[in-house]
């Protein structure tokens, strides 16, 4: 696991009929993985997305899960990163260090999902601790996992997380994973190998960093969303790029697969 | 050479108050009748060690077992948090829990160094996260080659090690396929090692994907078919999602969370729950 | 994704005059096919890297390709010396050989860091021996943590590493078994990768023991149906063990040597020695 | 590999009917390993060795060849390290790094069987070079192999080698291998964690470390060799403990299996 489970879905600001945020979201995260990628993914919505993304645009994407599993290819969406459908379709099941050696750490990943409890404007990640006294913490999150790593080395980060203040931060709480850290050249400062965030994707549009600053800007809202709305929902000042586009809602095609996706999700879990 | 003998023996011969205790799993095959064996011997100041800490711990930390974790994920994956966890780091009930922090390749590479007789390990971690100022086990180390400053952490040696597998022959050589984790490296860090498995055969034809523990390697193997019960195990069973989802609510609650344990756990020695 | 490439085609766009070249093995899937190719691309001033540099590393030293040699073990493994390599070393014939010497143990763990994108590995090893005065590429290391010193040795990172396994499917993702040796750490160690077959396949059916090198990682893989002989592949071929005695005779005297090598190798384009 | 190839079979110094010096070395070896003992053996001697103990009085033996077969049970002697019937027969195979790694570094190696191109009377060995100078040698020994790692940490070590001047020397050309390097406590301070060096067994006798000195003594003869002949074929000032007993001779039931195994050898090489 890669950050805290994902909740349940809930209408985007303004309710739009056709789809739910979160679908959208999915949606826009499976668009962003290219054909033939190589991509490290958690279980929850990167899984998917990037299952989605599998049975539509990019049908070559090789799935990495951090259990071992080498090129899986569930029929049905797994409901653990330990689901035995990701043994049973993969084109090898490894150990978990060689996936985190010879496969993460060795650059060999192009995309890297991750979510976040807390993000702040260079995409730096809390899914540790809320609250600013680590040994007392107001909330105790479920912690790094596999995530400061695939930070530091998958090719691009791609950062799936529902926008609001309570997330979007000006500080947060505990560095558990490096985006741009405090701006420009610290990622080569830290000797971090990958090139870092490409684009945060939430429930309201889609925000990546300026090449210059490095600071996450607004780029896209989503169908049914509002510039406002997304500036509203961020605890910095939010720079808004000045051609913001909207983006494409969900295709009928893009709908009915991930809704057969969530239908048939975790099909044989307990029911032995 | 391993001795194949009842879960209470072997959890009462191998598992102490005060050891270092990690109980493996990837999702698959996570030892929890090992686990309930030891919340029903009392053991205490335990220092539980795992990657993935999630219901069997949430179990043995709720019930007072444990002193410190080492840990780098700690959730009910796929569900949301693991209420007694939190409840012993926020408000130390039933009794303070202390924490070390790593990663998960962190963790992963401590195993391997265990596993090898090294004191440490290397990789490319950790730096600029605010892990490193948590624990002392996460240090710079330089390439004396190229001077590059990498990451070191020290090995895993945990006095003991558990782990569930499908099947041993009756010289106690293991075998489990499917995903296996860091169930290998874990068993062989380990000062002794108890292995639960669905059953005893006569012969361990080969098969895709196994991994075999040489019974020399191991300490005790015991016989606990649905061991790994509300996981799974590949082969034998298939992981009880619905069970995950249900502990969210049992354990949300100290008194509901207490009152499961005594009627499927306390008093359900000898039968595992289904 | 790897190129399905006639190996002609193969050797020629992957491997340059002065590379690091790494052709693995061990005893087991040797990819002789692919070092005759190199010796008919007439490849000049290679650093050749091997744990177990045998018969086919003679041929290459012998054939005047190799500037250097990296290794562990140099000899024709159940008979004895290689006399082209011993030939080089010993009189700088047909031309000179520097050696890198290191243990099994240190090639491995070399191997082992380039695959994992470390600059270094640490082991318990050559401490007390006299290899550690030969290169700079062994030295101490203190642990961060307790003090100990261990010893480290950098990265082998090959421009190329050969392996020959049993098949691919189309997709060029390829399945060997058996004694895999120290191949898959080779491959992912390199910069490029090829990979010599016995055959393609449709599917590759999960076998026992079987390791799975995907297409992604790899360069090219060639289909070279016997491409391992003398050596063998596991369910294809047995160990031709009486050529490796016939080469004792054959590569003692240059002359016979080069005779050999120009019927056997050098006009054998295409058709491989059986 | 684990030092210099084996050589042909030649007579003890004075000949004996019924048997071979080499096997009677060849029994020595064998005797000196318990059942149960986890065996890491190369090819030649050793390995024949250590599959006439599995096939007399130590059923139990786990051989483990550094081609990666844990546990392997060939049911005829492989010729080489690689041999197909060790694989076929092993309880696992593993790669190469694991076994040097987790299973030879770990110390979970009771007996590791070496083998001298020259030997010390602290029992160091050679097999890299004969000559002063390490870069133009006068004869280029095979190398290291997993010998260096060997002495260091099995638990104990074997040395099997015919005894002759040229053999053991009063120094060796270069310290490929330690056994107790210059003397008492020198294994402690190199941090090695094996016992090192338990008997040195020839085509003549046998040969232990004096528990104070460390130093090589003869304690035993083989029937048909004689303490003179021992130490004439030694080349440092030979002490012989005062007690040397002769050894056993091979019984009618090991020479049967040892022949029988050198007759299968290799079985299938090169028979398709």
């Amino acid at each position: 696991m890669t950050g805290p489970a994902p909740g349940t879905t809930r209408p985007a600001g303004g309710e739009v009929p056709g789809w739910t945020a979160d679908e959208m979201m999915t949606v826009a995260a499976s668009r962003a993985l290219r054909n033939g990628a190589v991509c490290f993914v958690g279980i929850g919505l990167p899984s998917t997305a990037a299952n989605l993304a599998r049975r539509t645009h990019a049908p070559e994407l090789v799935l990495v899960y951090e259990s071992g599993t080498l090129g899986a290819k569930p029929d049905y969406l797994p409901l653990s990163i330990g689901d035995g459908i990701l043994a049973d379709t993969a084109d090898s099941v490894i150990t978990v260090p060689e996936v985190f050696n010879y496969w993460l750490q060795s650059g060999r990943v192009d995309v890297g999902f991750l979510s976040a409890a807390q993000l702040d404007r260079y995409a730096n990640i809390n899914t540790t601790v809320v609250g600013d006294d680590y040994a007392h913490p107001r909330v105790r999150l479920p912690g790094a996992g596999g995530a400061p790593e695939i930070a530091a080395s998958c090719r691009e980060v791609i950062v799936v997380v529902r926008q609001n203040p309570r997330t979007f931060v000006d500080r947060v709480d505990f560095r558990t994973s490096v985006g741009f850290g405090g701006g420009p050249g610290d990622r080569g400062r830290l000797g971090l190998r990958g090139a870092g965030p490409r684009m945060v994707i939430t429930d309201l549009g889609v925000l990546e960093p300026d090449p210059h600053t490095c600071e996450l800007r607004l780029t896209r809202v989503h169908p049914g969303a509002t510039v406002a709305q997304a500036v509203a929902a961020t605890g910095w000042p939010l720079t808004v790029t000045d051609d913001v586009t909207e983006t494409d809602p969900p295709s009928p095609a893009e709908l009915t697969v991930l809704r057969e996706l969530e239908a048939n999700k975790g099909q044989t879990g307990g029911r032995s | 050479m391993a001795e194949i003998v009842p879960l209470g023996q072997a959890v009462a011969e191998l598992v102490g108050d005060g050891d270092t205790v990690a109980l493996e799993g990837f999702t698959h095959l996570i030892p929890f009748a090992a686990g309930h064996e030891i919340i029903r011997q009392g053991r205490r100041d335990l220092t539980l060690v795992r990657m993935t800490p999630d219901v069997i711990y949430d179990q043995l930390i709720g019930m007072g077992c444990a002193r410190r974790l080492v840990f780098s994920w700690g959730g009910n994956p796929g569900v949301g948090s693991l209420h007694r966890f939190r409840d012993a780091v926020e408000h130390g009930w039933p009794v303070p829990l202390e924490l070390e922090e790593h990663s998960h390749a962190g963790m992963a590479n401590r195993y391997v160094a265990g596993a090898s007789g090294l004191p440490f390990a290397v990789l490319r971690g950790y730096v600029g996260t605010d892990l490193v100022e948590q624990t002392p086990n996460i240090k710079p180390i330089a390439c004396p080659f190229t001077g590059e400053v990498l990451t070191a952490v020290p090995a895993l040696v945990p006095d003991v090690t558990v782990v569930h597998a499908q099947r041993a022959d009756r010289a106690g050589n293991v075998q489990m396929w499917g995903i296996t984790g860091v169930q290998k490296e874990a068993v062989l860090a380990a000062r002794r090692a108890l292995v639960t498995v669905e059953e005893i055969v006569d012969e361990l034809d080969a098969r895709p994907g196994a991994v075999v523990l040489p019974s020399w390697a191991l300490s005790h193997v015991s016989p606990v078919p649905g061991g790994s019960h509300p996981s799974y195990a590949q082969g034998y069973s298939v992981r009880d999602n619905d069970f995950y989802i249900a502990w969210d609510k049992i354990s949300r609650d100290r008194e509901s969370f207490l009152a499961w344990m005594a009627e499927h756990v306390l008093q359900a020695a000898g039968r595992e729950i289904r």
